[in-house]
């Protein structure tokens, strides 16, 4: 075995450190993101940034070749995330590689080429609506309908916890096409939704953390070149398009990022250093250390069995329920090194300008958010241990 | 041996939950949480009106009279309801040490001011840089009382830190008055005294403060001042830890209700295995919460009981009580999915103040090495 | 509220634990408890302490006064167990409390009497015969059968974890008497077996920690007299019991003791006393200790609640799960403390003569005997929390 | 980056898979159980037909020439059949320590001697009361190394622990000669040296030993011999891990064929969210074991890794080896039932080894300890 980066990977990964907080995370850009209307993006910055990114080449990064892309490996782009993330860029997951090469397969002719290129140069975002409010884990109960009118659908309902609706151009919509199906995972079919098509609306969600939607359609007509799944066949797009998703969701950096910058603080700010002397303080550090450092390699050794022909779905299930509830793990230890001051929102004695403070009340949403942990220990049951259903 | 209220304590349960229960509305928070400080003004005219302030000051200073034990069922009830006061400071921090300190005029007629409602006291203590308990080691000599040119008494410090709430009105901190350590009182809006205000997670106001020449009074001089900053310490976890069972016992609520309306996969939620399990977790540590809180408060309220069983109960309460906020406020969030972290429903304002008090000192990592500390040291 | 002990209370838990360490624990005594054979009774010096225990009144101590008791309340009765078990003592509680008291109220008056008395004297032991090889937690599932010959019960089948058995004078017994019942739950019987009848026989299970039994019913024949239940009526006989079993198990006196004997160690062994000034030796011992003053209470409250009306039902469901889960983690912070020496069984390196070494074997059990934590969880969902089923 | 195995690792896993699963049945396993210490020696002959003794021996020395890595799968094969035999003792603290020293004839002759299977090495070091490291701190020098009236050289100590196991032939520890740190070597049945065996949980014997005017040779009395002692130390926490993944990976596969066949209420216990999850963190916690694991031996393997990457590397692996060994064995006695602690079944051997290897120095209050220290060390 061999742990390591190899001399490429180990370029490539300083590259992409560099550009993220040379290039991206300038002080304008910053400034905008710690905006809460602007926090996940939206703001003029974001999209000079977006298209920034795209006309350097990093939204196809992954793609592969045959759909206009560079076809860089699992790692390059497991690399790619975790940097801008750590660097704390909003990196358009969703748009970019959840979606984006799901749609350049699968779209049909008449906006496939438009769109791809629309998401390649960073000019589009694209959300995702599965949820409703009486269906989260259980996908198959959705219940907003598209009814076929002559060569266009006509979509009712209602969907919620649609991250990023507030600024995408389209949503990724999944809908049922057949009312009464003999099970229910069939009758599902995935459309793309324009924001700008007469009856979609949305609202705002405000939550502990982040800024979240609630989207609606109201008689949203759209002509059928926009269905993207066969009729009836959204289901197989639906649940692999969650696997591509989880691992991006579990990523390394941006949880050690907390625990790299608490350190610092802790060895660089003279205030701070005496805590460092505490058996309870050097003890917190450590168990962060040390599960992190499992995180660290886990998602590594994920990426690596993609690009080995692995599904990478145990594995991403894996990282994402332990990633998750680890990050719940880490806030709690590094918030007690900052006490108080960690608490803090705002406010002149708020340590670390209230980072762990702010990660705390975004973070929670990880254990459920992406397709619940209870799901994922499923997967990992049945589809990794073997157990019977 | 008793577990159960006597009356008057169950009284005084019923009226605080009815009161906080009426004017704890979603409405009314949702209106709060616009404000700058979690403080609502109307809600504190109906506690004065109800008499609690006085709860637990002596019947000679116009107050009622009772016991620790049945003023934190009151602040049990307050979070139940998320309620936007400032008890914990004033109360467990401010009304209850007051009158542990040696009668004289000035501590007299501020008992009576508070049992009146025409005053709040808090702490306004060193913070050691870096969130370490407040009161404790080497932060308590570094504000200075002196007399100044005119022989009125003064007071400088600075890096104090002090509840934010517009509502206080009288503070007490820790000086060196020649040579002496002292515990000083001071008017929130006293000259001199320079605040700078902090947001905490959950809303609530904190205030770092400097004080140059305020004008002060000397609440004592001598006396029992170590032993009276250990009790402050003991009543702040244990007014924190009332607090956290009634949040506990609300977040496990709503979320027993949630799971079992909240259908999926064609049944309630509350019949899968993993969300009942967890939430029968939820009442395992919300039960050594309540039972090491009872045991402690019983160990404080008692005249016979030592001060090493008291600090290792008060820590012991304290280490499941960090527990139980730490859990239940992260499973009850689990098993609601995106809703517990919605703002339009309850829970959110639970989980936030939950994080606050667990981050509050001492903290479990360090009760842990406290506690560690006496048995280690006791033979 | 007052948790203390009142003075009456305070000095019979004195009394007790002065009669558990001196008339009970004597040297013969523990010197044939430490044989494998006898480690849960059944010497000779068993049978003797069993029957000064019955002539001293501390079985009939809280059976109600109508079946022959003093009629002392839950707490006293709690006190009781709670100081034999820490003292050591294998205390009858599924003979002489969890099954004794039922067994006076339902046996029928051919037998009664005299089985009471031999209970109360402590001449008798009861075991209790549910678990099969294909029914443990799912009590429903029973097959051992009982079928009715003329005046008599035959029954053929097998048990297994009849705890006691290799010295018990009678199993109670579950058994099957419809074998085609309507509902799974009905068609069951509770019988008394003598251990003498022919047909009855039992095997030692050598398990980890603790010696227990099958035993195996080939054609044994009662007559009717010996049946306690109702005709297929057993089912709440059954379950009620194992509400009782319940609090003894998680009682806080038994962990505790390896608790005190460690501290005890550090403190006044001059070889380990410089353990005491290590953090995280400190940290590992205020862990324990906080978290078995929560047991502590929470079993004392529990048996108050029974003397104030309650069933106690979820309270004892509360103290089993979390008693028998501190059980485990107390013995492995009290173990990473004695290190090496805490690990060994036998020999002159073994610290305290390898108490928590044994007590780790031993104790691995409570989390799934008794009604396993996961049906335990449930109870405490449904019943305490009103959770639908 | 590369997870992989290459094809000699393959080759090594797959021989020592096989051997260990001919040899390590049930019912051999049942004879060895009724012997005083837990070896076998009809399966160490085998072990030594198939050259694996020599393993990571130089081929100079007759042996195969591989890498710690390769030795390790070992290892953990001999985890996973729970073979009765001191591997980790006399490979991981015996072959590949003695190694590390400088060539010497006896240090040559005594590989060649290994390695052809006639000999076994494995340390003696003073056990700091209460099971504290062994080969930490101040217990190097309490072994004294002198010349007798002879000339000849003789070592003197007390309250050393070895491995009890008749069939080591040979010792190596710590003492002071002349002012300096020796490691001497002597012969397990020389003159002097008296034994009394303490049994492991697990069954394994453990020898407290004092050694009297013992006759011995010197394998070094200078160089890096701190450096030595905390690779030796490395070196057992890498072993203790490889053996714990086997260990963990079969009662994981143990535990997994049970509940996908146990059938209670009607349909498999598997089937029930409670068990299935559980069972699924235990796959959770063994892929953070074989994760850090995986680091800290390619670390330990790299000629280019500084010493506090790999003391930080070995000590996060032993973390969360711990972790998983602790929960992984009480969660798969759990989902058994009786049937886990039943010596008639597999598991129980499983769980004892399993807390042996969870006990051992450093376990994971001291190894979080150790790392604290660290951490707060570099800057």
């Amino acid at each position: 075995m061999n742990l390591d980066l190899n001399p490429d990977q180990e370029s490539f990964r300083q590259r992409v450190r560099k550009y993220m907080t040379e290039v991206m995370m300038t002080p304008d850009f910053v400034a905008e993101l710690a905006q809460r209307e602007f926090s996940h993006g939206g703001g003029p910055v974001y999209w000079e940034k977006l298209r920034q990114l795209g006309a350097d080449g990093w939204i196809r990064l992954s793609w592969p070749k045959e759909l206009g892309g560079d076809g860089a490996d699992a790692i390059s782009q497991y690399l790619l995330v975790d940097e801008a993330k750590r660097a704390g860029f909003p990196w358009p997951q969703l748009s970019a590689n959840s979606i984006g090469p799901v749609l350049a397969r699968h779209a049909q002719d008449a906006i496939r080429e438009r769109l791809v290129t629309e998401i390649l140069n960073g000019d589009s975002y694209l959300a995702i609506g599965y949820s409703e409010p009486g269906a989260g884990s259980d996908l198959a109960a959705l219940k907003t309908r598209a009814e076929r009118d002559g060569d266009d659908w006509v979509i009712n309902g209602q969907k919620i916890w649609t991250s990023c609706a507030n600024f995408a151009q389209y949503i990724w919509l999944a809908a049922r096409t057949d009312p009464d199906p003999a099970s229910r995972h069939k009758g599902l079919t995935v459309f793309l939704v324009p924001t700008n098509t007469p009856g979609y609306s949305h609202t705002l969600i405000e939550t502990m953390g982040v800024t979240t939607t609630a989207t609606y359609y109201d008689n949203v007509r759209i002509p059928d070149t926009w269905r993207i799944s066969g009729i009836n066949q959204g289901w197989s797009l639906i649940t692999g398009q969650l696997n591509i998703e989880r691992l991006s969701l579990a990523s390394y950096g941006h949880v050690a990022k907390l625990y790299d910058q608490v350190l610092q603080l802790l060895q660089a700010d003279a205030a701070w250093q005496p805590l460092l002397e505490l058996p309870w303080v050097q003890r917190n550090l450590a168990w962060c250390h040390a599960r992190l450092e499992a995180l660290r390699v886990m998602c590594l050794q994920a990426a690596w069995r993609m690009d080995q022909g692995s599904t990478g779905m145990v594995e991403a299930s894996t990282c994402k329920v332990y990633g998750s509830e680890l990050f719940v793990e880490v806030c709690r230890r590094l918030g007690e090194i900052l006490g108080t001051a960690g608490a803090l929102r705002s406010g002149n004695a708020a340590a670390l300008d209230g980072l762990i403070e702010a990660w705390y009340r975004k973070g929670s949403v990880l254990t459920f958010g992406g397709g619940a942990n209870e799901l994922q220990r499923t997967i990992i049951a049945n589809a990794g241990l073997g157990l019977p259903r | 041996m008793d577990f159960s209220l006597n009356d008057t304590q169950q009284q005084v349960q019923d009226l605080a939950r009815r009161l906080f229960a009426d004017f704890c509305t979603q409405d009314r928070l949702r209106q709060v949480d616009l404000e700058q400080d979690r403080f609502d003004p109307q809600l504190w005219q109906e506690v004065i009106a109800a008499g609690l302030p006085g709860l637990a000051i002596d019947e000679q200073f116009g107050g009622m009279g009772l016991d620790l034990e049945t003023l934190l069922l009151v602040l049990t009830e307050a979070g139940r309801y998320v309620a936007p006061l400032p008890l914990l400071p004033t109360q467990a921090a401010g009304t209850i040490p007051l009158q542990l300190l040696p009668s004289s005029a000035d501590r007299d007629k501020l008992l009576n001011e508070i049992a009146a409602g025409r005053a709040l006291l808090a702490p306004a203590l060193q913070a050691a840089e870096a969130g370490a308990r407040p009161t404790s080691g080497s932060a308590r000599h570094s504000s200075i009382c002196s007399n100044n040119d005119s022989g009125d008494l003064v007071l400088d410090g600075s890096r104090l830190l002090a509840p934010g709430d517009s509502c206080i009105t009288h503070l007490w901190t820790v000086a060196d008055y020649q040579g002496e350590t002292a515990i000083c009182l001071f008017a929130a809006d006293a000259p001199g005294v320079e605040r700078s205000l902090n947001i905490t997670t959950s809303g609530n106001a904190i205030a770092t403060m400097t004080l140059v020449q305020t004008p002060c009074r000397l609440l004592t001089t001598d006396g029992p001042t170590l032993d009276f900053l250990r009790r402050v310490e003991w009543l702040l976890v244990l007014g924190n830890n009332a607090i956290a069972i009634g949040l506990c016992e609300q977040m496990l609520q709503l979320a027993v209700d949630h799971c079992s309306e909240r259908v999926q996969f064609g049944k309630p939620i509350a019949t899968f295995q993993a969300v009942a399990h967890r939430l029968a977790d939820c009442h395992i540590d919300l039960e050594c919460l309540r039972a090491t809180q009872a045991q402690a408060v019983c160990h404080y309220d008692s005249a016979t009981t030592d001060p090493v069983t008291i600090e290792q109960a008060v820590l012991s309460a304290r280490i499941n009580a960090v527990e139980a906020l730490h859990r239940i406020s992260h499973a009850t969030q689990q098993v609601h999915g995106g809703t517990g972290v919605d703002r339009d429903y309850p829970l959110f304002r639970y989980c936030l103040l939950a994080r606050e008090l667990e981050m509050a000192s001492p903290h479990g990592a360090s009760a842990l090495e406290s506690l560690g500390r006496t048995i280690a040291t006791v033979t």
